[in-house]
């Protein structure tokens, strides 16, 4: 396992008091695969990321079973030797590319500085010309073509779409076991969309990195995704392969995302009433106790008062008193 | 870049033209006669008739305002009223004068004030942010006169660290070329020099100091705010996950981006750090235009006044043009705001 | 304070004021005649304050005729002019000097009468101008004046401090150079010390003059901290950064006395300050409401909050210690309800609105005219007259007050000799008023008379008798309300010795020096 | 009878300043025209900057169009007429948020085009609020809540229920899903369905998403650089783009391998 | 009408109350609204409950320190001065001249600047942007320096010095409000407003104005705040109130003279204005931050 999260809880103090922001969430992603996280705005997905990342705020409060990545602890880490760790081995991108990069510095600047030292075999005086180098092949390969000018700009002069591939370049320059990718084409139309994914495949593909995809909507999976996992209110759902979470999902939730999301909207009728979950999200202070779906899962009973616990059901692992497959064995 | 300046320029040019508009304005503003509040010379000077006649009063308005103009640009800004001294001669000695202790006083406040604003963010609310704050806070709140005085009494007059009055000790035989003690200083005579520039500093320790402090507390609020805006930003968590150190996050992103509100605010404190210099230097008898101005204004003497308004307004406007061309320079995004605004 | 190179030794004079100029005989305000007359200039006479008498300076010795009309000066051959990078002498001091520094205000058709605005104020307020009818050069160093009519206050004019001598040659150059106005800015005398600078509102430096006939001065140079406030000019002296401070303002003299590093000096000047109407404006040109006025003011509290004790009550314009003085208390005593009649007898019973110009520098006999203007305010209040006060920088406010824009101005005089005479022809005759230092715009033929009648006799019996109707007729008509007669003050520090506060006119700094270690009297004790 | 509503050659022309006195023209709408039956749904997509937004904003009335007209059952529509306009075209806008005054309750938002446009008596204004507000799905409690207290999904409701309060025909929604998530999204359209079919609305719904087109509308049209690239029924023009530009358009991001479900 | 609130437990605060709130949470900013209030009251009603009258002078006690040291006087509880008139009166009389004066000045200036200042943004254009440049230029002159151009053309006085820092300050709400109303009219709920075709006066009043109070009210708290500076400044140059007034800043000028030997007469009267002007400066800090909280964007 290159990264391997077990109970992830994370308390935040608010002035209602503490609440759980996240809770118990496990998440595992294998070498050289590429994991989707979805779930609805405010579940808690980047709260993950930001977890890996080590950005957390002064009043949260932190506890895992394990949060390991490549065998080591993060936790147990000084932020000086997670620093190190985080900066060369994981890499994150974000969902506002250019809000990410410093508006006051050209492109080249903040490409030279992610690019290390120990990677130019050359000496010192010459590393800036090998940087520059190096940085212009960077986007070469992220399929920038005129690179000497986006190079040269400055963040609010480039579109959203170079942004995040300049994005994608800092990360990579480290050549990071890990990609993190935070709704990283939300805000993009469609277009520029399938470039940045098709762009993620083939740098998957070739350099067998592992992405981590955080995405809100069903609809917007990258095809080579090997496994998804759901997450509602900082609670984990279901986590499957892709396929089958997409056909035949266990867990209500997942259920009624693949329902609602019209990625398949062939298989509706047009203007046919969509699935939904009936009812609202509930706020941070008004947390449902036990699986915090309840209030609005079809399926709940008394007994989900109380947080379920891990279950495999076939090749998925899933938090749930009343799976979708049970359900129908007792009808 | 070009374009900025050459907006800028066109800019400047424009308000200048408004503020000699406006100074000519007060020519027929000030009560009595247009004449004398212009030149100085008042009726009965055996000159009037001469003056009224080439400053073009016996002719339009804008006659009036076009001569008007040709004689500030000579430099022929009449007589004072109190004195019959030449204004402008009277200007060019007393203008360095304020700008040195103009200068000194905003060069130490951003010597310290972005300093100690940073400290304060990186300890946001922490004690020494607390304390950082509730001084800049009181500092901004201090009247400058009170202060001024609260000073000369307990560091000048019983603890005798500092004299009260002047550029320096006048037995120093300086002579006055340019006003501006410290340059003056090169002047002198070698023998009396080392000594000279000691008694300088000491006069300036306090003046400096007092007017230091409102453009200091300023910068430092600023500052501390514009950090911890900046440090909620995301490229700041952009900088951190590119795997660079707290302390090159905070060199390389983290201050340059917070003293970019903080640079645009400088004219601002530049003009306040301007009024208080006109009050500061009656209390410390320093020989600069404030001191002239504020009895002028006080002897109705109206060329004066109105010198010094023009003086004045074009310096504090000329800094601020600068200012602005540094902030336009120095960061892009204002430059494309200036483009997008035009 | 850094240690000062030997060459820049001198002292430092904490003066109220800028200067108007460099030439007494333009002037008549202390603050200049301080920093001029008996520093850059001589006189022919001197006047012995210890000893009474006339004591010869520039001229040896003279000689008057027996009628007095004829005055015959011998002058000393051996005094030399400045000499300074923009002028250098050529000869010694002659009668040609004389004749010119005379001829300068006497004569209106001099070349250089006009030169700066051509009033001489003490000479046209005296007479003087008007008493001389011709000035000679009789020998190289013999100088005859001749006169109208005797003068018994003549000699103690001329020792006055606006009588100076100037170059002639030095007047001769500047004419030629096309700039004859420099010579009352950058001046040449013969005194102690030569010019060397002027910043306004900075200082006056005044360098030594080393060939002084009397032997050089002692302090290498001499300077004029301009500084207006007396408050501030007291914590310079604190603060070393006076060495000499005059008239420190009252309320402080008693610790400042107490002090052991500062010397605290008074001397009895002849001095008075006043109240003067303006009795040419409505309503003040009508006596009962002067009267009126003169009783509203409760002088005593006046003598208490602004003079500390440090004075004692007028009640004429001469001060008690003149031989002319003639006590007129009744006409000044306090008494609002008298005021009240008489502004109702004058047709006021409402009372009116008025100006109340303080003088805004300190003077000998004022130490603090603002203060006295706000508690004048309330007395006048009480009355219902309604008092504004104005102020303005001292030039300005002598400017508008010769031009007669006040409605009433509390200032004084201090005299300049030892006649007492120089209270009344420089303040209220008709002549005064012609030369802008009548402060009450006042001009009676009665009063000039009398006071002219005084100064034609030399009899001293005869000349009382005069002065007191001239002053009996004062309380009559009350141009002006005598308010005090104050001691003058200077404090210096005890490490300058030599200093005297002059009774009379300008201060005189020739004898002063340095104690070679400046004694630190604090860390002794 | 004439269409419910025209457009009829509407452009529209940007001048933007530079320096003191020139000023540069920019025209990002030119000459489009469509026609919206009662009850029928027309989609407009297109890249970004393309001219959607304005397009909507004429619609709406928050702009005026440099030329062309906009005409209603046949009549033309008077620009900056708001009163008149208001009473048939309403809009959504993207921003719930945004859009909403945060310092008046829903109620009084909703109250503001009722008293200006109608002459319903106070209760019977409330009567009419109480109603809307549950048609969209709010309680009657939501009036006194102030728009930072809602959710989202919320907000956008309350949007809804301002758009509709006046019983327009043609409501113009500016990206309005775009930001929701998937489940309110859902939500938000089963609402735009129902209504639709209650009040035989009209939508112009300005999306990027074909999946919503495609769910959604009757007519597509695409626009390139303010001008119409492609105008017609829905499943043509989705099913057989004629150009490029279209296809890369309508053809969702990412084609899934999905089985067919069974 | 309904009272919807008579409903519902809960009283939902407005943006506007819920600043109000958070106001209210911060001690320090409440004891300082606490002090305004005070000198509020004292510029109302000073006359009413100071000792003596600020002009009374007893001459039995010049310069009487302070009641708590030695040399005090119980009559006189902060001294006197050199006139022996009570300090504390005159501190009381003055916060008239000195806070209240200034604060009406402060919200006529902000009322005309507004009204100027929304027809300007109403009126984009040519004649928008000369304005602009206009005060561009009123705007680089410090109001202090403006005041003092304005003394000199009326004269020195208390309404002239008044008056005069009413005129500097209106272009600083002018320009406020101009850009506030400017940067308003762009937002998507007035646009919904203006479709809902409300008329240009509701607009105005009822959906652009609470939204700006924001930094009307920030302007507010700074034009204050260099309001009692500049008079006090004027006071102090003698420009201002002249004596005998009790004005703080001119009493400071007046004190200068008995500084060292009385220093309380120097102090007390600075003190004030510090007081005066640090609670001003905290209030106005504090509602800057929270209406920054709650109204923010
Ligand atoms: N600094 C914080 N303090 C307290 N709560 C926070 C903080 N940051 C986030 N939260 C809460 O944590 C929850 C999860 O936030 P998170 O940003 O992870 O959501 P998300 O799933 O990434 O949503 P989105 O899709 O909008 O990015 C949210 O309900 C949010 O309110
Ligand atoms: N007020 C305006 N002034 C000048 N130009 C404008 C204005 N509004 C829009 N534009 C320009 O008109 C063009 C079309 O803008 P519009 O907002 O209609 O595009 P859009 O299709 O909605 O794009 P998006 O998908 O990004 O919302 C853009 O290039 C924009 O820059
Ligand atoms: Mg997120
Ligand atoms: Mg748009």
């Amino acid at each position: 396992m290159l990264l391997d999260i077990r109970n992830l809880t994370i308390f935040a103090d608010t002035p209602q008091g503490e609440v759980r922001v996240l809770d118990r969430v496990s998440l595992q992603v294998a070498e050289g695969e590429i994991h989707t996280l979805v779930g609805e705005s405010g579940s808690g997905k980047s709260l993950v990321a930001r977890a890996i990342m080590g950005f957390v705020n002064s009043n949260w409060r932190i506890q895992a079973d394990r949060l390991w990545f490549r065998g080591t602890d993060l936790l147990n880490l000084t932020a000086k030797q997670r620093r190190e760790i985080i900066g060369v081995d994981i890499a994150m991108i974000f969902q506002d590319p250019i809000a990410y990069l410093d508006p006051n510095a050209t492109v080249i600047e903040q490409l030279r500085e992610a690019i290390p030292a120990a990677d130019l075999d050359v000496p010192f005086f010459q590393r800036r010309a090998a940087r520059d180098k190096y940085a212009a092949q960077l986007l070469v390969r992220m399929g920038i073509r005129d690179h000497q000018d986006v190079l040269a700009s400055y963040p609010f002069e480039l579109s959203d779409g170079v942004a995040q591939k300049v994005m994608i370049a800092t990360a990579l320059a480290h050549r990071p076991y890990l990609l993190i990718a935070d709704e990283p084409t939300t805000t993009m139309e469609p277009v520029m969309r399938a470039q940045i994914y098709k762009l993620l495949a083939q740098l998957h593909a070739r350099y067998q990195m592992s992405i981590l995809m955080i995405t809100q909507d069903l609809a917007t999976i990258m095809p080579e995704t090997s496994r998804i996992t759901t997450i509602y209110c900082g609670q984990v759902m279901e986590s499957g392969p892709l396929q089958s979470m997409l056909t035949t999902p266990q867990h209500p939730y997942t259920d009624a995302l693949s329902y609602t999301s019209l990625f398949q909207s062939e298989r509706l009728k047009p203007r046919q009433k969509l699935a939904t979950l009936a009812g609202l999200e509930p706020t941070l202070q008004h947390m449902p106790i036990g699986c915090r779906l309840g209030p609005r899962c079809p399926n709940a009973q008394r007994k989900c008062v109380q947080r379920p616990e891990l279950e495999q059901v076939g090749k998925h692992q899933l938090y749930c008193h009343y799976p979708i497959s049970v359900k129908e064995n007792a009808s | 870049m070009s374009r900025v300046i050459l907006r800028q320029l066109s800019l400047l040019i424009i308000t200048l033209i408004l503020l000699s508009v406006l100074s000519f304005s007060l020519t027929y503003g000030f009560p009595g006669d247009p004449v004398t509040n212009s030149s100085g010379i008042s009726a009965e000077h055996p000159t009037y008739e001469q003056v009224r006649e080439t400053r073009g009063f016996d002719r339009s308005i804008p006659v009036q305002y076009v001569r008007y103009v040709q004689h500030l640009a000579r430099g022929d800004w009449g007589v004072s009223l109190q004195d019959a001294q030449p204004v402008w001669e009277e200007f060019r000695l007393r203008f360095p004068a304020t700008l040195e202790l103009t200068f000194l006083s905003m060069g130490l406040a951003l010597l310290l004030g972005p300093p100690l604003g940073i400290i304060a963010a990186m300890n946001y609310k922490r004690p020494i942010d607390h304390a950082i704050t509730a001084l800049s806070l009181s500092g901004y709140s201090i009247p400058v006169f009170w202060f001024a005085q609260l000073s000369i009494l307990i560091f000048a007059v019983v603890l005798e660290w500092f004299p009260i009055a002047g550029q320096i000790n006048p037995l120093l035989d300086v002579p006055p070329v340019t006003g501006a003690i410290l340059i003056d200083l090169f002047y002198a005579d070698a023998s009396i020099r080392g000594v000279a520039f000691q008694s300088a500093i000491q006069h300036l320790i306090l003046p400096v100091l007092v007017l230091a402090l409102v453009p200091l507390v300023l910068l430092i609020r600023l500052t501390r705010n514009a950090m911890i805006d900046v440090n909620r930003k995301k490229f700041m968590k952009g900088a951190y996950a590119r795997g660079l150190s707290t302390t090159e996050v905070m060199m390389t992103h983290g201050i340059p981006n917070a003293m970019q509100p903080v640079t645009r605010q400088i004219g601002t404190a530049f003009s306040i750090l301007m009024t208080n210099t006109l009050i500061t230097e009656v209390i410390f008898s320093w020989p600069g235009l404030g001191n002239w101005l504020v009895r002028s204004i006080y002897e109705r003497d109206y060329p004066v006044i109105q010198g010094g308004l023009v003086l004045l307004a074009t310096l504090i406007l000329l800094f601020n043009i600068f200012i602005s061309l540094i902030h336009a320079w120095r960061y892009p995004q204002v430059r494309q705001e200036i483009y997008a605004q035009s | 304070q850094p240690d000062l190179p030997a060459s820049a030794d001198g002292l430092l004079y904490c003066s109220e004021g800028n200067p108007e100029s460099f030439n007494p005989q333009l002037v008549t305000s202390g603050t200049t005649l301080d920093m001029t007359a008996a520093q850059l200039y001589d006189r022919l006479i001197d006047y012995d304050e210890d000893e009474h008498r006339f004591r010869p300076a520039l001229a040896e010795r003279w000689r008057a005729s027996p009628d007095g009309l004829r005055y015959t000066f011998f002058l000393r051959s051996d005094v030399t002019f400045h000499e300074t990078d923009y002028f250098v002498p050529s000869r010694n001091f002659n009668a040609q000097d004389v004749v010119f520094s005379f001829n300068r205000w006497l004569d209106t058709e001099h070349p250089f009468f006009a030169v700066s605005g051509g009033i001489y104020p003490f000479f046209s307020a005296t007479g003087l101008n008007q008493l001389i009818t011709r000035v000679e050069a009789i020998g190289p160093h013999q100088v005859e004046i001749e006169l109208k009519e005797p003068d018994s206050s003549f000699l103690a004019t001329l020792a006055s401090d606006f009588a100076v001598i100037l170059s002639a040659e030095y007047a001769q150059q500047e004419l030629q150079a096309g700039t004859p106005e420099l010579i009352d800015v950058r001046p040449i005398g013969t005194g102690p010390f030569k010019f060397g600078h002027f910043r306004r509102d900075v200082a006056v430096r005044l360098e030594r003059h080393k060939d002084y006939w009397q032997g050089q001065a002692q302090t290498e140079q001499l300077v004029f901290r301009i500084t207006p406030s007396d408050h501030k000019r007291m914590l310079m002296l604190l603060t070393r950064d006076c060495d000499v401070s005059p008239y420190p303002p009252a309320r402080d003299i008693a610790w400042l006395e107490a002090r052991e590093d500062i010397t605290l000096q008074q001397a009895t000047s002849p001095n008075t300050a006043f109240w003067a109407f303006n009795t040419e404006r409505e309503p003040f040109d009508d006596p009962r409401v002067r009267q009126a006025l003169a009783h509203a003011i409760d002088r005593e509290a006046l003598l208490r909050t602004v003079y500390f004790g440090h004075a004692t009550m007028a009640d004429s314009i001469l001060p008690a210690t003149s031989w002319a003085h003639t006590p007129m208390s009744d006409a000044f005593h306090y008494d609002p309800e008298r005021a009240r009649e008489l502004l109702a007898e004058a047709g006021l019973p409402d009372g009116f609105t008025m100006s109340l110009w303080a003088l805004p520098v300190q003077r000998a006999y004022n130490p603090n005219a603002r203060v006295m203007a706000e508690l004048m305010q309330s007395n006048l209040a009480d009355v219902g007259v309604n008092a504004t006060i104005v102020s303005y920088e001292w030039s300005t406010f002598r400017r508008h007050l010769a031009a007669g824009l006040h409605d009433s101005v509390l200032i004084g005089w201090s005299a300049d000799h030892a006649d007492p005479d120089n209270f009344f022809r420089p303040l209220l005759t008709c002549a005064a008023k012609e030369s802008g230092s009548n402060r009450a715009q006042w001009c009676n033929p009665q009063f000039d008379e009398l006071v002219q009648a005084a100064i034609r006799t030399t009899d001293t019996e005869e000349r009382m008798a005069y002065y007191a109707l001239a002053q009996t007729l004062l309380a009559e008509q009350v141009p002006l309300l005598p308010l005090a007669h104050s001691q003058r003050f200077q404090a210096t520090l005890n490490h300058v010795q030599g200093i005297k506060p002059p009774a009379y006119g300008g201060i005189r700094l020739y004898p002063a020096y340095r104690l070679q270690q400046s004694p630190e009297t604090k860390d002794a004790l | 009878m004439s269409a419910l509503l025209q457009a009829d050659k509407l452009s529209k022309t940007f001048h933007h300043r530079i320096g003191w006195w020139q000023s540069s023209a920019r025209q990002v709408l030119c000459d489009v025209s469509f026609t919206l039956e009662e009850s029928q749904t027309l989609a407009i997509m297109g890249s970004n900057g393309s001219g959607k937004s304005t397009l909507a904003a004429l619609i709406a009335g928050a702009e005026r169009p440099s030329s062309g007209q906009l005409l209603l059952r046949g009549t033309p529509m008077i620009d900056g007429d708001y009163k008149y306009r208001a009473q048939h075209i309403r809009m959504i806008f993207q921003d719930s948020e945004g859009s909403l005054n945060p310092n008046a309750t829903i109620g009084q938002q909703l109250e503001e085009p009722l008293t200006f446009n109608t002459r319903l008596t106070h209760e019977q204004r409330d009567e009419h609020i109480a109603r809307t507000l549950r048609r969209v799905g709010l309680l009657d409690e939501h009036r006194v809540f102030y728009p930072h207290m809602m959710s989202n999904g919320q907000r956008q409701r309350a949007c809804i229920a301002r758009a509709i309060i006046l019983n327009p025909k043609v409501l113009v929604a500016d990206e309005a899903l775009a930001t929701l998530d998937t489940s309110v999204r859902a939500q938000i359209i089963n609402l735009l369905l129902d209504l639709q079919s209650e009040l035989k609305m009209s939508y112009i719904l300005v999306t990027h998403s074909p999946e919503i087109a495609h769910h959604m509308a009757d007519q597509i049209m695409i626009l390139r650089d303010g001008k119409v690239v492609e105008c017609g029924s829905a499943p043509q023009v989705l099913s057989n783009p004629t150009s490029d530009y279209t296809r890369a358009l309508v053809s969702s991001a990412t084609s899934l391998p999905v089985e067919p479900l069974t | 009408m309904r009272n919807h609130d008579l409903y519902y437990e809960e009283r939902h605060p407005s943006p506007l109350e819920q600043v109000w709130i958070d106001f209210k949470r911060n001690p320090l900013a409440m004891g300082a609204l606490y002090i305004l209030c005070f000198i509020l009251f004292l510029s109302i009603l000073g006359p009413l409950i100071a000792p003596y009258g600020s002009n009374q002078q007893f001459a039995d006690s010049i310069s009487l320190q302070p009641a708590w040291s030695e040399a005090g006087d119980l009559r006189f509880l902060l001294g006197t001065d050199e006139l022996g008139r009570d300090m504390l009166s005159r501190l009381i009389h003055g916060a008239r001249y000195t806070f209240g004066l200034p604060l009406l000045v402060v919200c006529l200036a902000a009322i005309v600047g507004m009204f100027i200042g929304a027809a300007a943004a109403l009126t984009a254009g040519v004649k928008s942007s000369t304005l602009k440049h206009l005060l561009d230029v009123l705007l680089s002159i410090p109001s202090l320096l403006l005041a003092l151009v304005i003394v000199a053309i009326l004269g020195p006085g208390l309404m002239n010095a008044l008056f005069a820092i009413g005129l500097a300050l209106i272009p600083q709400f002018l320009h406020v409000t101009r850009n506030a109303v400017v940067d308003e009219l762009k937002k998507d709920y007035v646009v919904a407003s203006k479709l809902n075709g409300v008329s240009a006066l509701y607009l105005m009043v009822r959906v652009v104005l609470p939204n700006s109070v924001k930094v009307l009210v920030v302007q507010l708290t700074i034009g204050l705040s260099a309001a009692i500076l500049d008079i006090a400044a004027l006071g102090f140059l003698r420009l201002g109130a002249q004596p005998p007034a009790p004005e703080w800043g001119s009493m400071l000028a007046q004190s200068l003279e008995v500084a060292y030997n009385s220093p309380w007469v120097m102090a007390l009267p600075g003190l004030a204005l510090f007081i005066t002007l640090i609670s001003v400066n905290i209030v106005g800090e504090t509602l800057r931050s929270a209406l920054q909280h709650r109204m923010g964007r």
